[in-house]
């Protein structure tokens, strides 16, 4: 779950790390406001959730009312990146002289987070991590102690952060990797870190990602988990508690298990398909689950044909099979063809219920696929 | 022979009280394992099914020789309950779990580096030893006794390969199936290690799936330290970029590693032959037996 | 530093863990305003920091308000093991049906904290210890990870807790650590921890051990340390930073580090006399500090002669003298006879500025603590 | 021959820019001790009496070789400079540091173990090889070289013993102050240890005091494995009980152990003679050499 820019600020201002004034606005009016009680200069940008806002148009620097005013205009109801953008955030500008990066993220290989720094912010920092590894340090960190400070400092200071900035900065870091902690973040990153003329450090750009694992523990943050901008059919999975990935292809792929439902989505492509989606059911689907599902196929209208593949290990055939019956039975004309192919436990006895007026049966994956292939294309030549 | 679990192996559940704990354990038992005790706070002196329930994983493991314990405790409550299984000690502990936070992963993780204990998962099917006991969540009737190790990160897709395998009548020393969490215990290597060193096992079957750089390592260690030969399947050739698809593991960052081409190209360097479908890995192990 | 009952009570209630409803009060009408408002039973407990406060009187169980009052009366004010009662707890008495122990404490010798349980709460902790160690059940925790709650059930169930009454004895055990580690405290216990017939727990008494190192991060525990009560000169000695003991004999002890005064004390014992106190100076000693080391010595009446031992390390030997010289001065005569030693850095020089008409100067210390020995013998003679 | 310290020891002093430090440092320097760089967090590129200052200790051990670190930083932040420098990582920290809080220290203990990095400390005054170099706080002059080794828990009492032993020509291999707090790093068995391997050190004098059970371990360890003789002197005999005397450590439990009686009957029993007073001490060591 990735906080907006406005709401990793408002936790990042709580936990006393220095942020830019700033407002939130959702009409012109509003942002204009805002920048006036700011004081100029002021940005506003685009609260979505994209990468390279700036370069997409999405955040505008503006000196008076005037411009605040043309810039909000052209923000707000922008589509940025196929995202609406609907909320602007009204921002004092920071007048700087150097740019940093400071950030914590879970290093999966070592199996322990790391503190990163470098000199080198204000720019796209995995292009900076290509093309000069070097110039930004990692520092791990031993979860069961947690950062010391004397981390922070020597990474700031191995980075090259100027003397009179390198406490400073560590002790941002130092805070970032406790929000981290505290809020079981997976990514925390400031960038830019901006150093202002007296050396000051404030974090003008705010990214924080949590583990939606461990939302249980923070209310807070749950409640603000918002419905996955822009796309209504994933928002429409996350109300089912589906995992769900919409694709641009017109084969419809439903399965049980991330692994199985991509290895579908491979093998549709592999005999000349396009993946419509992913969405995995997940273990032990019931009937209402199955008609969820295929609910969610049917309403992207891109979707030519549908395979639904199930390995039973946990999820039983045969319920899958009366899940998918009595599904369809709820339509006069089923509106896409289905292929079914039911494996592992109760499999036969799922093959056997499952009604061959409203689906294809296959035995393999390979056949299953395949005819779902062969009902997308002909759809489309029609 | 096997790896990791056999006839000897004594399996006390954690959370055998539960709905999917008490499932799986009478598939477990179904299928021949031995399980010898629960454990649940406050539910000692109880049993299910027959097997005695105790209030510690400790009084478990003491009071019944338990030397393998399988896991089925919520995700708020699942580090808790590795530390307590790490700590009583068993000697292999199977986190069936989905969905522990990553963070407390981590603190297991470190805690797991300070112990000789096996850790399978979490978010993980289980092992098996077909013929011998099954300590999880796999469907047993799939499996069959035979020369062929497997490791998987993920569950279903794991049943689609060994079903090809059993098909064609070829059978399994184990399989394990590690988890696609993005900290788990066991990895390929660690597994791969295992299979190496099992006389029984003359081929081994990988399934690896985008993300993290795990398929690339065990690449490397193949390559360099196993006899064995090994043939594998990777999932997730056709994801987009930046998207996660179901595991927290299975997600492409934008740079060249953990795609599906970098891992592909690892293993063949390695000699590692790659299926297009499940299938042709099968076929693969076909060939090299 | 030891919390009081009602100070350590205050500090659990604000962690969660349930103890009796109580007020302190410090006169005998404001303890009976306060058993009504309770209502009766109550217990009524005289606050001062001894041991075995029931067995000595200072814990009266009442029924009504003229036992109460009685009660006030006779704890209010009374002379508790030498130290003066100025304050009660007036609190509900808790109807249980078993006493348990749950503490926590640093285990030095393994360098890491313990949590201790036990079903013989309610007596003398240290004497289950000794005559039935295995009664009490002790885990030891992880000072990186802290303490798991699994740990917290282990040692409640090993100690063998009714099952129905484990699971919350756990608990706030687990609560009990996160103080200890939150707090900085060195010990934590509660004595006994109240099994009621509805199988709640509720922490009866508390007693709380702060790290005195560690108050910098703690202002609010800070707030709380109060004199040491009782004896004047133990308090002047607080505020003069000295570590200073308070003992019974007549030979006062002045010296610096803790090792080397108490070898002072102990030859002063070899040698036949009776040690007055333990005085450590420290380090660095200024003349200030010498002064308000014999002042401190000099208030103690049964002071009859003072051995001064100083080896320099940090601490010069001329700094001394100087200061021995320049507090003596300032008296028309002086009250006691010194003997001073001084070994270590800028010895010598420190011999020779010394005053021989205001001490004495031994080269050794074993001729100078038989000299003040002999000094306070003859003293003690006339 | 000597222990921990000798001319090769390359030494980083931490919070050198201190009051303590800086006059230490020039104290050390003045002994003969290889003083190569300070560490202080943004004083990097400062000196102290020519001695170059580094921002972190990593960059100081790295820029100057530097294998030993002196610790006088103050309480608050010892624990983090503890931490920087068994990360760092030198061989031997020697942390003067006095009143570090126990929790703190129980964190570094922890880590300790994890190393191999000696710690001596904290609330120490250090330790020194007569001739070759001292780190810490001790007053040089009344060193001496030769065949004695020394340990122990006090500071001002190390100095009264070694006085004694120097008086009458009886010098010292290397004496460690090991510090009085209840969590230490090196402690009497660790160094009786190295004694005992150190071919030039021809007995060992050993000042103890009441509280913990560290001496009544060293009995044990003396007896079991020791062939170099052992004289000790206990402080303490006459405190009561439950009164805290300067040290932490220094506080004696109501129960039988930590006493002096205690320590020095289990000496006694290890064959340990324990001297009367300091000066008695000083008269063992001269009838064991």
């Amino acid at each position: 779950m990735k906080l907006h820019e406005y709401q990793a600020k408002g936790v990042f201002a709580d936990a006393g790390i220095p942020v830019p004034d700033s407002t939130l606005a959702s009409t012109v009016d509003d942002a204009v406001t805002a920048a006036d009680d700011i004081g100029y200069p002021v940005a506003i940008k685009a609260q979505v959730q994209v990468g390279g806002r700036g370069k997409a148009g999405g955040i505008e620097l503006v000196d008076d009312a005037e411009e605040a005013r043309e810039a909000a205009d052209d923000i707000l109801g922008m589509d940025l990146k196929g995202l609406h953008v609907d909320r602007v955030l009204v921002e004092a500008a920071v007048d700087f002289t150097d740019e940093l990066y400071v950030g914590v993220t879970m290093d999966r290989a070592e199996g322990r987070p790391v503190a990163m720094v470098s000199t080198r912010g204000g720019v796209n920092i995995e292009e900076v991590a290509e093309e000069e590894p070097d110039a930004i340090v990692r520092e791990h960190i031993d979860p069961a102690f947690g950062m010391h400070p004397y981390q922070a400092r020597k990474a700031a200071f191995e980075a090259g952060i100027d003397r009179e900035v390198a406490i400073d900065a560590a002790s941002i870091l130092t805070q970032l990797y406790e929000l981290w902690d505290d809020k079981d973040a997976t990514e925390i990153e400031v960038n830019p870190l901006m150093v202002t003329a007296d050396d000051e450090v404030i974090a003008a750009d705010a990214v924080m990602n949590i583990d939606e694992d461990a939302l249980f523990r923070h209310p807070d943050l749950a409640e603000m988990e918002e419905e996955a901008a822009g796309d209504d059919l994933e928002a429409k999975a996350n109300e089912y508690g589906f995992d769900y990935v919409r694709l641009s292809g017109n084969t419809g792929i439903i399965g049980n298990g991330a692994g199985l439902v991509m290895t579908t989505l491979d093998l549709v492509d592999y005999y000349g398909g396009e993946p419509a989606n992913f969405l995995d059911i997940g273990g032990g689907a019931k009937a209402e689950r199955v008609t969820n599902a295929l609910d969610m196929v049917f309403s992207d209208e891109n979707v030519d044909s549908v395979v639904f593949n199930i390995f039973g290990g946990i999820t039983r055939g045969d319920e899958v099979a009366m899940g998918i019956n009595e599904a369809l039975e709820q339509f006069d004309e089923i509106p896409k063809k289905v292929v079914v192919r039911l494996a592992g436990t109760n499999a036969e006895e799922g093959m056997e219920i499952l009604n061959t007026d409203l689906v294809t049966v296959e035995e393999t994956l390979e056949d299953a696929v395949q005819r779902a292939v062969e009902y997308a294309d002909a759809e489309e030549e029609q | 022979m096997s790896i990791l679990v056999d006839n000897d192996t004594r399996v006390v559940v954690q959370g055998i009280t539960g709905g999917e704990g008490k499932f799986h354990t009478g598939q477990m038992i179904e299928y021949g394992t031995n399980v010898v005790a629960g454990a649940v706070p406050g539910r000692g002196g109880q049993d299910v099914d027959g097997i005695p329930v105790y209030d510690t994983v400790h009084e478990a493991a003491r009071e019944e020789d338990a030397n393998a314990s399988v896991v089925f405790v919520p995700p708020a409550f699942a580090a808790d309950a590795l530390f307590e299984a790490l700590d009583s000690p068993v000697d292999l502990v199977v986190a069936i779990t989905e969905g522990v936070p990553q963070q407390d992963m981590g603190k297991v993780y470190r805690k797991l580096g300070e112990t000789d204990t096996h850790l399978i998962g979490p978010n993980c099917p289980g092992l098996i030893t077909p013929g011998e006991a099954k300590l999880g969540i796999l469907p047993g009737n799939i499996f069959a006794e035979g020369n062929v190790g497997l490791v998987s990160r993920s569950g279903t897709l794991t049943y689609q390969v060994v079903d090809n395998l059993t098909q064609r009548g070829i059978g399994q020393t184990s399989a394990v199936g590690i988890g696609g969490d993005p900290i788990i215990g066991t990895d390929f290597v660690d597994a791969l290690e295992l299979f190496e060193n099992d006389p029984d096992t003359e081929a081994v079957a990988m399934c690896g799936e985008i993300g993290g750089e795990d398929e690339e390592e065990a690449a490397a260690f193949i390559g360099e330290y196993m006899d064995t030969p090994v043939a594998a399947f990777i999932a997730g050739r056709t994801a987009p970029p930046g998207k996660r698809m179901g595991h927290a593991g299975a997600i492409v960052s934008g740079s060249g590693t953990g795609t599906a081409e970098s891992k592909i190209s690892a293993l063949n360097d390695a000699g590692v032959p790659v299926g297009d479908t499940p299938n042709e890995v099968a076929d693969h192990i076909e060939d090299l037996l």
